[in-house]
């Protein structure tokens, strides 16, 4: 009940105190505190000291103590910069989005940490939801025209996608009609448990809608567009936020699912959606690097890349889904690292055009260079983590009996680096004539540190590879039912 | 004592500790000079222990040698004979370089820039550049070498600021991406095959012989982009010149040769190979090395036209390792071991005599602020060392005796001759028409240095030289390397030595002949001492001659032309515009000639242009192309919404099919 | 009686999809959340249970009360010119729906040989669910979109009665208020729109773009 | 047995002595076919004593790359000419391979004497180290083509054994030395700056090749310039009558006959064929050249596809 309280009921109730309390530094330090004690909790569940025995609809396995702390980890970073963040000069209008900030990021903790740990579809669906209604009014932070126009895309798109889902899961039901789970609730295991009766006509109809309906909330292609939009103006913390844990939170649901399909014989088919999703994100990904002008969305088609990647190895399976678990890892991390910097970079510039974005290793050498190290990180240059999950997915792919796809998957990760590559040095080295460059008179901030922490921490955890992370990832591929 | 290492771990440890050290004071200190001073001061220290820890090997003493007692530090490490070959050449080459800096980054410290990074980054360089060749483990392999790749494009980024230094580096940066995907699925199979990651386990069994065509291609393509073949070179003539000197001259010396150190590794595992995999590297190499120099000859750039030199080179170390694949493959030791001797003899004889060049190179540019060398001139006047220096570098990569690269070049001939005697039937011919393309490539590296050697430094000043200032740390890291030079030319035989011993222990199986051993080198370097000789005493004897009939300095005379100004003088366009113009589709060589013939005539002028094939005609139309098929994909760039409700419904209905299908 | 409700609930689709008027649309949505407060009130109201009259209730109180209401306020306070602007006629439109009722109805009953299910409802709910898509494919207004998007909510609920799914009635709920709430922050939004953005339309949205 | 180590020095001193004498003989003998009384045989050497005596000027503008070029030039053209055989006479430089080093320190001549060229700072220089670079490369591969396929075909690569091993005794190997020989001689020409390729008597043409290379050097310089010019004539001269070896069988003074004989006959040829055709264009030169490799390689085809 402890766990519980501390992961679901704390931050909802942290969040209904931020709506009373209206000073911002304590609101701060409140939100810090719990998001602290989260993450230890979250951190001891996940080492095994902390054994849970969650009340309703609530359980931990493997998979859910994994996601739940990365959740809780991008959440602590996110919310240890959102004060120095706060504290930028906004306009007048944005200004009064500050108030609601900490209250709507409880309550997205608490909803997310809830579709973590939920193990009923109901459950995770009501949970699922939640976490947009809780990030769409901090998409519109800015108060701008387009930051309205994402949120209500974002909205509006996430909200049939995930009604699409609740189809799916309704099929689900059906497909338990004359099998031993006929009218028993929809929890997890029970159907992992008795998923060879399932009717595989439904429950094939049951996955293409859950999949099709979390793909909006994921960003797989083609219904990627309102994560993008959303991520791409959302204030950097929250786009950090999103990227980093909250297409996981729907990614979880298609794991599930998938689970449950796995002792079926529809798991092939299964796979192949997967792998025809992950490919198409990975092709989105690599026609709109050609076509993007404006960095923050570039990072949004790098996350729906890296996301694609991930289902493309949940797809293919064996030491590739190895890989995608180290990638979800790999990935939260190195994404909160490059939206905090390029919020940086957005602050001092005031523009999300690339264009207009000139030698920014010359005007903050501190952020630029870290915004460099961060795009090597995320384009697979070790010693930062993806290099070391991008071979997993490769060798899995290589092994696995579709060999052919890692060349295509090669060729367009390479035009995305190329392209990716190409407007980031753009904004680093390109000189503008207008510009009368000073150099280097940038101060060491908060956010610099945060990012260098991060980037040693990534580091850390990449290099030394801890034994229970992979432990933890051989228990989840275990759960699927894959022998390495 | 099962260790390649004589003294034991701890002064190779120790060479690696201390190289590490140095990044402290860059980071502890604030005054850029004094940091950068300390931290390269340790880093020598530290390159000076590792160098005596290699020299200090059973490879380098008279100690037998055998492939059990290589593997350090839970089998990661390996110092077998052809890793602490390599890392003898690149601690060989970084000690130079190392001293240089003192000098040259000197300069930027006086512009009031930021060197610190540059400093870091080269030294993160050194080091995973060394561990690229000792490592045994293919993640730590794989690892070094991103993470040399990624701190070599770091460095090059100190001039960012400039157009063509973020467009090369840029070629450069893609290029080690692409080429580590190849790696990637190398070692990937190999690990699946063997079920290893240890490079020493890599051992293919009778079964997986079918593999050994596919790992061959994947290790010649990867590795062949990093060393610069021919069709795969395309990065190389954008990077190497614009990055600082230091680094060009690492670059070009030692980085491209990881890539040869690669496909002569893979080979060690790759047996029995197909004798097509020889014939397709000499073929390669040839063209590379033909090619590379003639497009050499066509820049104006001297970094650059070093930078094609590199492709050249490696083309011939190409060469020498495409024999030694035809003679493993047709089982015949004589041949592998003059192949894959004149392969890395030439290796390490590139890596001095392209190092001597670049970093003298960077010594005139940091003084002239020009890398065009027809805005030089007449700097033997200025500086005379230099020009003995940098003339030595050129006569030894010319191939030219007496002096290193003839010695390299000598054995692949040799492996030539070999080759046509122990293969009968139609090999002499083959062999013939190489050896003609090698001869034809030492014509044009004749023709391509006498053209750099004497636009620079000969004639009279195109362009005024205010003040030519050379430090005495450029004096020590250039004698080093010509002195170098001069040692390999004039007594190869312990190097011979060296090589030959790479070679039996890990290349050859049985006993290994000893071919490399027996050739005469007695009489080359008799030969070359008699030349040596015979000039200074001819020297002597014309001091006296003149003394006795006069000797005077006049204006030139040149057929009675009176009023020669330095703007009359030969350019480098010209020298070269006849041996360009024939092979002008492939050079893209394009000349610009503006001639008035009125009666009054106006300006006339003349430039000429070469670009790069590859590049010009295959890579970058390739990725317009690519982009214009992109741009024609409009449906997925909707601002409208509805398009991707509809997108849900579409999705929903195509996997409904699939799954249709799927029953 | 469920199925007459769902019969209904299908009238109420093609009065939907050819009404031009936006008013037609709120009034669409009231009788379907009555219709749909019917059917799942029905199995309790034989034995009484006052359990089982809450969610019924509830759902008349959101789908029939405040949503509409509050979608009406918006209309009101908007100005929102009462016709609607499709982008297909509405014959055309007409003819889609029922071409798409008649796959839905007759894929089901395919379906429903191989697994016991209710059919009319299950075709009523899911004809709902794709009508629903097409008003927001076919139609400019936002406000339009909104009330496709909850005729599309209502479809899930219909046929969520008809695979009789056994949510528990916190979940029921919770989807309940998530819907509301959605629809809430949908209705600001409109609003904010309509004030920085001057329309109504998805027109007005044409910003993000690559 | 001291006879044998004795003959290397012997022969060199014969090459130096004759050369000149070599080439005094094919002026006479152009001078006698074109109707002119033509100067002494021995014109040459009186040449070569004149400029050695005479005082040495140098450029202002050159370095000291003109003062050690003619040394570097005179000592290589030596040592060349030290691993040549004349008859069965064993050559002071004979190892195996020797025919690379033979190749290679001839570049090393030609290296500096460009250089040497190009340190004037004059645009004539500049136009003959140009076509000096141009046409020695593609003289280059005549050279691996007539010595270097019949040591391929011979396997060996010492050029003392290269041209010993030449058997008569096989039709189609008779005709492939005789058209290498046909080979040999374009290359001697070419290296050799003679007619059709360069006209050694014209000095201020813009046509001019090795001349206009030497045009600012006077006194000893030249004199050493002229004088590796002399001996290179030989060496290629010689390289040309080696291949007719073979007819004296194995006999030392039937091999010195036929040197000399063989080098009377190859200035009457020479002279007859400055004497009768004219200089080509310049830009015709590269494939005049390349059609004298192309005959090497169709020879080599032929041999190797016949046998």
């Amino acid at each position: 009940m402890f766990e519980f309280f501390i992961f679901i009921l704390l931050p909802l109730i942290t969040s209904l105190f931020c709506s009373v309390v209206k000073n911002l530094r304590i609101q701060y330090s409140v939100s810090l505190s719990v998001s602290v004690l989260h993450l230890i909790l979250a951190l001891s569940v996940f080492l095994g000291y902390y054994h849970t025995n969650l009340p309703f609809f609530f359980s931990v396995d493997s998979l859910s103590k994994f996601f739940l702390l990365i959740l809780s980890n991008v959440y602590f970073w996110v919310v240890l910069v959102s004060f120095s963040y706060l504290k930028r000069p906004v306009t007048h209008a944005a200004e009064k989005s500050k108030g609601f900030y900490f209250l709507l990021l409880n309550f997205y903790l608490a909803a997310n940490s809830a579709a973590m740990l939920s193990n009923h579809f109901g459950m995770y669906w009501v949970a699922a939801e939640a976490t947009t209604l809780s990030v769409a009014p901090l998409i519109y932070f800015y108060r701008n025209e387009e930051a309205l126009e994402a949120m209500w895309k974002y909205l509006f798109l996430v909200s049939i996608g995930i009604a699409f889902a609740f189809i799916g899961i309704l099929f689900l039901t059906l497909s338990a009609k004359g099998s031993i789970l006929e009218g028993k609730q929809l929890f997890f295991w029970e159907f992992i448990r008795n998923a060879k009766q399932l009717n595989p006509i439904w429950l094939k109809a049951s996955f293409i809608f859950i999949f099709v309906g979390l793909s909006t909330k994921i960003g797989i292609a083609p219904m990627h567009s309102g994560d993008v939009d959303a991520t791409s103006n959302a204030p950097s913390p929250i786009a950090a936020l999103m990227s980093g844990s909250l297409r996981l939170t729907a990614l979880m649901g298609v794991l599930r699912i998938f689970e449950i399909i796995r002792p079926t014989s529809s798991y092939e088919f299964a796979k192949t959606i997967l792998i025809i999703g992950g490919l198409l994100s990975l092709f989105v990904a690599f026609v709109f690097m050609f076509k993007v002008t404006n960095y923050k969305r570039m990072l949004a088609y790098s996350s729906v890349e890296h996301l694609g990647l991930i289902t493309l190895g949940i797809g293919i399976g064996g030491l590739a889904f190895v890989g995608a678990m180290y990638h979800a890892i790999y990935n939260s991390i190195m994404k909160v690292i490059l939206f905090l910097t390029a919020g940086n970079i957005h602050s001092k510039y005031k523009s999300r055009e690339v264009s207009k974005v000139t030698s920014v290793l010359n005007r903050m050498p501190k952020t630029g260079w870290l915004f460099l190290l961060a795009f090597l990180g995320i384009s697979g240059i070790p010693p930062f983590g993806i290099f070391f999950s991008e071979i997993k997915i490769f060798e899995g792919m290589l092994f696995s009996n579709k060999p052919a796809l890692l060349v295509l998957t090669m060729f367009f990760l390479l035009f995305i680096f190329i392209n990716m590559g190409k407007i980031i040095f753009f904004m680093l080295y390109k000189k503008n004539d207008n510009d009368n460059s000073e150099i280097g008179n940038e101060h060491f901030d908060f956010i610099h540190l945060t990012v260098i922490l991060l980037l040693i921490l990534l580091t850390t955890i990449s290099v030394l590879s801890p034994d229970v992370i992979y432990q933890n990832i051989i228990n989840i591929t275990k759960d699927f039912g894959m022998n390495l | 004592m099962n260790n390649s290492l004589i003294p034991g771990n701890y002064l190779f440890i120790s060479a690696f500790v201390i190289q590490f050290l140095a990044i402290v004071p860059l980071t502890i200190l604030k005054n850029e000079k004094k940091a950068f001073v300390i931290s390269n001061f340790i880093l020598l220290i530290g390159l000076v222990l590792g160098l005596i820890s290699t020299l200090s090997s059973k490879l380098f003493s008279f100690a037998s040698f055998s492939s059990n007692d290589t593997l350090l530090f839970s089998n990661w490490i390996r110092l077998d004979g052809l890793g602490l070959y390599f890392l003898f050449i690149i601690q060989l080459v970084a000690i130079p370089t190392v001293i240089y800096n003192f000098s040259y980054l000197q300069h930027y410290i006086d512009q009031k820039r930021s060197i610190k990074s540059f400093v870091t980054f080269y030294i993160i360089l050194l080091i995973s550049t060394q561990f690229v060749v000792m490592a045994n483990q293919a993640i730590l392999f794989l690892v070094s070498w991103e993470v040399m790749s990624m701190s070599a494009y770091l460095g090059m980024l100190l001039e960012k600021e400039k157009e063509e230094v973020q467009k090369g580096s840029f070629y450069y940066f893609v290029a080690s991406h692409l080429l580590v995907f190849i790696l990637y699925i190398f070692f990937f199979l190999l690990h699946h095959q063997t079920n290893s990651w240890l490079l020493s386990d890599y051992h293919l069994t009778a079964a997986t012989i079918s593999l050994i065509p596919i790992l061959f291609i994947l290790s010649f393509v990867g590795f062949g982009i990093k060393a610069g073949f021919m069709p795969f070179h395309f990065w190389l003539p954008q990077a190497h010149p614009i990055a600082p000197t230091v680094l060009s001259a690492f670059l070009s010396g030692v980085i491209i040769k990881t890539g040869i150190y690669g496909i002569l590794r893979t080979f060690q595992f790759l047996k029995p190979i197909p004798e097509w995999c020889g014939w397709l590297i000499l073929v390669v190499s040839i063209f590379s090395a033909i090619f590379g120099v003639w497009y050499a000859l066509a820049q104006h750039d001297i970094k650059r036209l070093l930078a094609y030199h590199s492709i050249e080179n490696i083309g011939i170390i190409g060469i020498g390792i495409g024999i030694g694949f035809i003679g493993s493959a047709n089982n015949l030791p004589v041949i592998e071991v003059l192949g894959f001797g004149g392969a890395l003899l030439h290796t390490l004889n590139h890596a001095i005599f392209k190092s001597l060049l670049f970093l003298g190179s960077g010594v005139i540019y940091q003084n002239l602020g020009t890398r065009n060398i027809e805005l030089m001139g007449g700097l033997v006047h200025r500086a005379k060392y230099l020009a003995i220096l940098f003339l030595i570098g050129s006569i030894a990569i010319s191939g030219i005796p007496p002096f290193n690269g003839f010695i390299s070049e000598f054995i692949i001939y040799t492996g030539f001759f070999q080759t046509a005697k122990e293969l009968k039937n139609y090999y002499p011919l083959l062999m013939l028409l190489f050896v003609v393309g090698l001869a034809f490539v030492g014509g044009l590296a004749v023709a391509c240095f006498t053209k750099i050697n004497s636009i620079m430094f000969l004639g009279t000043e195109r362009k005024e030289v205010k003040h030519f200032h050379i430090s005495v740390f450029d004096y020590i890291s250039l004698g080093i390397l010509a002195l170098l030079c001069i040692v390999i030319g004039f007594y190869p035989q312990p190097f011979i030595g060296i090589v030959n011993k790479v070679i039996s222990n890990g290349f050859v199986a049985a006993n290994s002949p000893s071919a490399l051993l027996n050739m005469n080198w007695l009489s080359i370097t008799i030969i070359f001492s008699s030349i040596l000789f015979g000039v200074i005493v001819l020297y002597f004897a014309k001091m006296q001659i003149h003394k006795r009939y006069g000797r005077r300095t006049s204006a030139a005379w040149s057929c009675g032309y009176e009023n020669q100004s330095p703007r009359m003088q030969y350019t480098a366009s010209s020298f070269a515009d006849e041996l360009n113009t024939i092979p002008k589709t492939i050079l893209l060589y394009n000349k610009k000639v503006d001639s008035s013939k009125r009666v009054i005539p106006k300006p006339s002028s003349f430039e000429s242009h070469s670009s790069d094939f590859v590049d010009n005609k295959i890579v970058l139309p390739g990725y317009s192309l690519l982009g214009k098929i992109i741009s024609k994909i409009e449906f997925l760039s909707r601002t409208d919404i509805r398009y991707y409700i509809a997108f849900i419904l579409v999705m929903i209905i195509i996997y409904s099919f699939i799954a249709f299908l799927w029953i | 009686m469920g199925n007459v409700l769902s019969i209904l609930f299908c009238l109420s689709l093609f009065y939907v999809s050819i009404t031009s008027r936006v008013k037609g649309y709120v009034t669409v949505l009231q009788i379907q959340g009555v219709l749909l407060s019917l059917i799942i009130v029905i199995p309790f109201i034989y034995p009484f249970s006052i359990y089982g009259i809450i969610l019924p209730a509830t759902l008349l109180l959101v789908k029939v009360f405040l949503i509409p209401r509050y979608i009406n306020k918006i209309i009101l306070d908007l100005d929102i010119r009462r016709v609607i602007d499709p982008t297909i006629q509405q014959f055309s439109f007409l003819l889609l729906v029922i071409a798409t009722m008649v796959v839905i109805f007759v894929v089901s009953n395919i379906l429903s040989q191989s697994t016991e299910l209710n059919v009319i409802p299950f075709a009523s709910g899911f004809s709902a669910i794709v009508i629903g898509i097409y008003i927001i494919m076919f139609r400019r207004k936002l406000i339009v979109h909104v009330a496709g998007f909850l005729i599309l909510e209502n479809g899930i609920f219909l046929f969520g009665t008809a695979v009789a799914s056994e949510l528990p009635m916190m979940i029921e709920l919770g989807t309940l208020l998530d819907v509301f709430v959605v629809v809430f922050l949908m209705g600001i939004a409109i609003n904010k729109i309509s004030t920085t953005l001057d329309g109504f339309d998805v027109t007005a949205l044409g910003r993000l773009k690559d | 047995m001291d006879i044998e180590i004795l003959q290397g020095p012997i022969a060199i001193f014969v090459i130096i002595g004759i050369a000149p004498l070599f080439a005094g003989f094919i002026n006479k003998q152009k001078a006698i076919l074109t109707g002119r009384i033509g100067a002494p045989v021995l014109q040459p050497y009186y040449d070569l004593l004149r400029l050695f005596r005479k005082e040495t000027i140098n450029a202002k503008s050159s370095s000291f790359i003109s003062q050690i070029s003619p040394l570097i030039n005179f000592i290589v053209i030596i040592v060349a000419a030290a691993m040549l055989p004349i008859g069965y006479w064993k050559p002071l430089i004979s190892f195996n391979g020797d025919i690379i080093l033979f190749a290679y320190t001839l570049g090393l001549a030609r290296f500096f004497q460009i250089l040497a060229a190009m340190d004037i700072g004059s645009s004539f220089e500049g136009m003959g180290a140009s076509r000096e670079a141009t046409f020695a490369l593609f003289a280059e591969p005549i050279f691996f083509f007539t010595l270097g396929s019949v040591a391929f075909i011979s396997g060996l690569t010492s050029i003392y054994d290269i041209y010993h091993s030449i058997r008569l005794d096989n039709i189609s190997y008779i005709v492939f030395i005789i058209i290498c020989s046909i080979s040999a001689f374009i290359l001697a020409i070419t290296e050799c700056s003679r007619m059709p390729v360069d006209d050694p008597n014209t000095h201020l043409e813009l046509t001019m090749i090795h001349e206009v290379m030497i045009l600012d050097n006077s006194g000893f310089d030249l004199f050493l310039y002229l004088y590796s010019s002399y001996i290179k004539l030989f060496i290629y001269a010689i390289l040309e009558i080696s291949f007719f070896y073979p007819f004296s069988a194995k006999s030392y003074l039937l091999g010195i006959v036929i040197f000399i004989v063989g080098s009377i006959i190859l200035s009457l040829t020479l002279a007859i064929v400055e004497t009768i055709t004219s200089r080509f264009k310049m830009k015709n030169i590269p494939q005049y050249l390349l059609f004298a490799t192309a005959i090497g390689i169709l020879n080599l085809l032929i041999y190797t596809f016949t046998k």
